[in-house]
């Protein structure tokens, strides 16, 4: 798919370091979709839908070199979408569900949430952010089921981490999916604790693209592929995946352990 | 009926997974394989760890894919995990390599050689930094120079020579390699070209310019395929806009032996190589072929 | 909007006929002035009468047309009636023009000259029969031989180079031929392709190879007038795989300052260039251009 | 279009010299529209299609290099086919008409006649030939309406040309249109018969093809296409033609006079 050039009809600030693009282009994108967003002699990365049909939107918070250049962008403004790309969510029979949102993870969640909601599913959501103001989607996720609110620093629901909230819950309750997204070793907590507790899980998984459609095998995780076969991946998947909580790959497609992946996302 | 060899190597069928797709992993090869494909391909090997291009570095437009990856590598050094774990491969592996320079091809296609692939290709469609940027590929004299080199580097594991399509004379340059050691041709690497977004007033790949392949260069592919297999006796892998069986027939027909499949991945999946194979299959039922050797070349007669 | 020029002729809009597209007859050349053709291009005109091959010479295939025309000409010398039916033309006539050799150009081009069209094209994407066959349009000295040979036939009257995409430096072949006297370049004439038929076990044009044009080379015509644009000062005529408004844009802003339709008029029928010119405004009255100049190269800033 | 390797089903003798190939090939062809047949290493040149559907055929007089080759095929057999192309004859309105077929010019009035006799539509078919046994869909035309046969040598029906029929039946008679095909020269007269009976026409004409889709320029008269403009025209354009009946194109697009054109098609 060629790049369309969207323009950006409201900008919405959503946490200090957080915002929202709301795009002119309908997708007929699904929870957990993503699309590759570029800005011409920049560069071209993925994100999250949050908003699909007529709504359709990216909520990206500002990281780096990419994403500082996004926040330059005002309402009138064009980028380039090639999307929606991926598998979504499969939330076709849950009745009873989890929901844990590290940092921008909430961004994937939050349509799947209200998604849920319009079903009538039983909804916990576990949403965990650095600072109270950092909580992305706090109000939008509130009306979606029960909320608990975690932060690095206590200045908003309680001190710690999301996974915590979410062994608590599962001592108590049964769930037929817990979702989850946010950084990777949050992850590898949640899968470990659904693991634990019998819990099916799906977790929306991250890893450096270049093609977005599955041919250029820069996004494997062993043999998957976040963008094709991802990027939300389940138990039975994640179960199998060796390099899961491990190891990525660099953009030159040499297997790093992910603290050598992070240092280089960072240059 | 789709059993065939390749320089002296067994395939179950004819279709191999071409270089530069899927090919950055052990496990993601074994996949290819595990989908069908007679062999697969490593992502071309270069001298050391090369990033690339920034993104876009690939995306489909009207009539197939471009792409400007920019021959990312994690160099050849770095590859031990892949090797070992490549010996659960179940089909035959092709190692790719490339270099800006003949002695980087050496270097590069010795330390290959160690790891015993079932075949090498060297791929001289990259920029010759000593020849001024000029194509390997473009020009007689060097790619002669590099094949006759990586052949005296890989010794007894077949060679194959990958050529470009900006070749204004590429049943020359097929010739050349041949006299030179190649034992078979693959052709072709993509055809250069350029998409702009209009609304964006800008190339759309970061590296402006890009390589075309998938289903508008398949008859680019063809007339390559035809013109090699009328100057050269050894076998021709023929790539190009193969994503169905009757692609993958008309560049037997042309003159190819294998048939490699990249932009196919993308649109019809990775269990391309399976569709392609039974639909191999079923054209040769109702056209009375036994033997997938017998396509070869036909179309010349 | 759409009032612009090309060495220096007035132009109602940037779309021209392309050369071998209708340019059999004055009146077909008229027919396609009337459907809104900027410019037209008089079918090239060899030496001498020649048939050119046989058929299938032209047909569609998935995604665009491929030809063996063969370059079929009455010759210069029979076409007084055409160029008297010529003068009733409401807009600047092109005339193309071949030879296999540099005296067969000059010849053709001091005849043509007489004949006063606004410019002559030289088509130096055929086959050099002294240099073995080679294309013309290949080789940087044949290119520039000839460009300096018809420019003093032509005298006055502005040539344009015309273009092969199969030259692996098209960029050095335009410098050139600007150094050569040409006063712009058109790029590109069609990429060479073969499609088989696998039924029939054979390649469906009588000639086997052919020109592939339409769709699917847009993006080399891209990439060529990328190249070239920034290798040249005098104008580009940018041909390939225009049918649309959006198309004849692409190219613009590649460094186009004309387009060449060719192919469109297959895919869109005759008025393909009053669809393409009404497109053009369209877009750049919602994307604020005031004047189609305004587009030629801005890709490029 | 690229051609399609159409089986031949059934090969009709029509006449000693004409033969019709009855295609595995399903098509929506109308009357009066023509598709190229392919013979691989041979040549491709134009040919009506005499049926439609299922019952796709063209019928195929023997005369030179092409059409003899065409004439060693068998059942089982495969030619190629691009099509199918062109304007057919315009019949909507037809209330009275009149059909003139010279030769194998029977060929695509074939079609028309059956289409017109479903409509109801009052038919004279004026048919003529070298001789007797040559006249071609003979009976199939009978079956559509009131039938004049004429031929060069008086073996059956009247000894002469069709064009004295048909202008004894417009001195009688008013036709909503005469619609013709046969040699230009017996066109040409046909037309000027319907000028001067104040009769519309609808004339099939022929050209030398290439591209039979409308860009090579080849089969032009004047500024009409035969392949795509025509090859059906009808007498708003056939009054405006200059080359009609006079010249043609050979391969190299030299215009000649039709006598030399005739002569360059023997070779
Ligand atoms: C499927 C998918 C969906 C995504 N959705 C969103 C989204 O909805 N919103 C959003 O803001 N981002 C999303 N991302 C991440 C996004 O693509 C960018 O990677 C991110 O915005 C950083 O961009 P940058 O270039 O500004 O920062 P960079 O210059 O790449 O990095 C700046 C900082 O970010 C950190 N960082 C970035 N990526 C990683 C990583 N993988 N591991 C460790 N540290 C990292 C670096 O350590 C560094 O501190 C998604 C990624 C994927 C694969
Ligand atoms: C739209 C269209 C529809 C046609 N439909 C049919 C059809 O249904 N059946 C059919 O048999 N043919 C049809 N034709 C003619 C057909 O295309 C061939 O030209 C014809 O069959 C002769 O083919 P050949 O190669 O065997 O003969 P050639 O080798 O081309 O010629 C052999 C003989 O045919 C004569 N001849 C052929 N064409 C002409 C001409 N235009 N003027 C004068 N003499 C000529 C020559 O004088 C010579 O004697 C059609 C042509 C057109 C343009
Ligand atoms: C994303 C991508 C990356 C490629 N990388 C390489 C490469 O590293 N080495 C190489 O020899 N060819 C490379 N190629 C070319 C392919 O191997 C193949 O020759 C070309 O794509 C034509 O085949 P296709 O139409 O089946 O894709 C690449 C192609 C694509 C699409
Ligand atoms: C049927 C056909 C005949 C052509 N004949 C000529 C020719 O005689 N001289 C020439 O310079 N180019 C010739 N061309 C090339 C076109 O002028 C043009 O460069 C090419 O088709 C690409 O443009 P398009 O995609 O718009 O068709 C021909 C192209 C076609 C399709
Ligand atoms: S980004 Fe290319 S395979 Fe996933
Ligand atoms: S045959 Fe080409 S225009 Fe009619």
């Amino acid at each position: 798919m060629t790049p369309k050039m969207a323009r950006i009809k409201k900008i919405a600030q959503e946490t200090p370091s957080i915002r929202t693009f709301y795009l002119d282009l309908e997708t007929d994108a699904k929870p957990g979709q993503f699309a590759m967003a570029w800005l011409p002699r920049v560069d071209e990365k993925p994100f999250t839908l949050t908003g699909t049909g007529n709504e359709t939107a990216i909520t990206v918070q500002e990281k780096g070199k990419f994403t500082k250049k996004m926040f330059e962008l005002k309402e009138g403004n064009s980028i380039g979408i090639r999307g929606p790309f991926g598998k979504g969510f499969d939330f076709g029979g849950a009745k009873n569900a989890c929901i844990v949102a590290g940092g921008c993870g909430a961004a994937p969640l939050l349509m799947l949430a209200e998604e849920l909601k319009k079903r009538d599913v039983n909804l916990k959501i576990v949403l965990g952010a650095r600072t109270g103001n950092e909580c992305l989607f706090k109000e939008r996720l509130k009306n979606t089921g029960e909320i608990y609110i975690t932060t690095d620093d206590g200045s908003l629901g309680e001190k710690g981490f999301t996974t915590s909230v979410l062994e608590r819950l599962l001592e108590k309750e049964k769930f037929d999916c817990v979702f989850g997204c946010g950084p990777e070793p949050m992850l590898v907590r949640v899968f470990e604790l659904c693991e634990k507790f019998g819990a099916e899980c799906q977790l929306n998984l991250e890893r450096f693209m270049k093609c977005a459609t599955g041919i250029c095998g820069q996004c494997a995780i062993d043999e998957w592929l976040v963008c094709k076969d991802g990027p939300v991946f389940k138990s039975t998947q994640i179960r199998k995946m060796r390099d899961f909580g491990k190891f990525a790959m660099l953009k030159s497609a040499k297997k790093v352990s992910l603290q050598e992946y992070a240092q280089w996302r960072q240059k | 009926m789709l059993e065939t060899e390749f320089c002296k190597v067994k395939l179950g069928n004819p279709t191999v997974l071409a270089s530069g797709i899927l090919g950055t992993s052990a496990e993601l090869l074994i996949r290819a394989a595990e989908n069908g494909a007679g062999a697969v391909t490593i992502k071309s090997i270069g001298p050391r760890e090369r990033e690339g291009h920034n993104n876009p570095t690939i995306f489909e437009w009207e009539h197939g894919l471009i792409n400007a990856v920019g021959l990312s590598s994690e160099g050849y050094k770095e590859m031990e995990d892949v090797w070992e774990a490549l010996k659960k491969c179940p089909v035959p592996v092709i190692a790719s390599i490339y270099g800006a320079n003949v002695q980087e091809f050496i270097e590069v296609a010795e330390n290959v050689a160690k790891q015993k692939p079932a075949i090498v290709e060297a791929n001289i469609s990259c920029p010759n930094s000593e020849k001024h940027g000029q194509v390997f590929g473009c020009n007689i004299d060097a790619s002669a120079e590099v094949i006759s080199a990586v052949k005296k580097a890989v010794g007894e594991i077949p060679l194959i020579a990958k050529l470009t399509p900006q070749a204004p004379n590429i049943a020359e340059i097929a010739k050349a390699c041949e006299a030179a050691g190649a034992d078979a041709i693959c052709a072709i690497n993509t055809v250069a070209g350029m998409v702009i977004n209009i609304e964006a007033r800008k190339p759309v790949l970061h590296f402006k310019k890009g390589g075309l392949s998938g289903p508008a260069v398949k008859p680019v592919a063809v007339k390559c395929i035809w013109e090699i297999y009328e100057a050269v006796k050894i076998p021709i892998l023929g790539v190009g806009g193969v994503s169905s069986g009757r692609d993958a027939i008309e560049l037997m027909q042309a003159g190819a032996s294998a048939i490699g499949i990249g932009s196919g991945v993308h649109f019809k999946g990775i269990d391309v190589f399976k569709k392609v194979c039974s639909e191999m299959e079923e054209w040769m039922n109702e056209n009375g072929f036994a033997n997938v050797k017998e396509l070869v070349g036909i179309a010349h007669e």
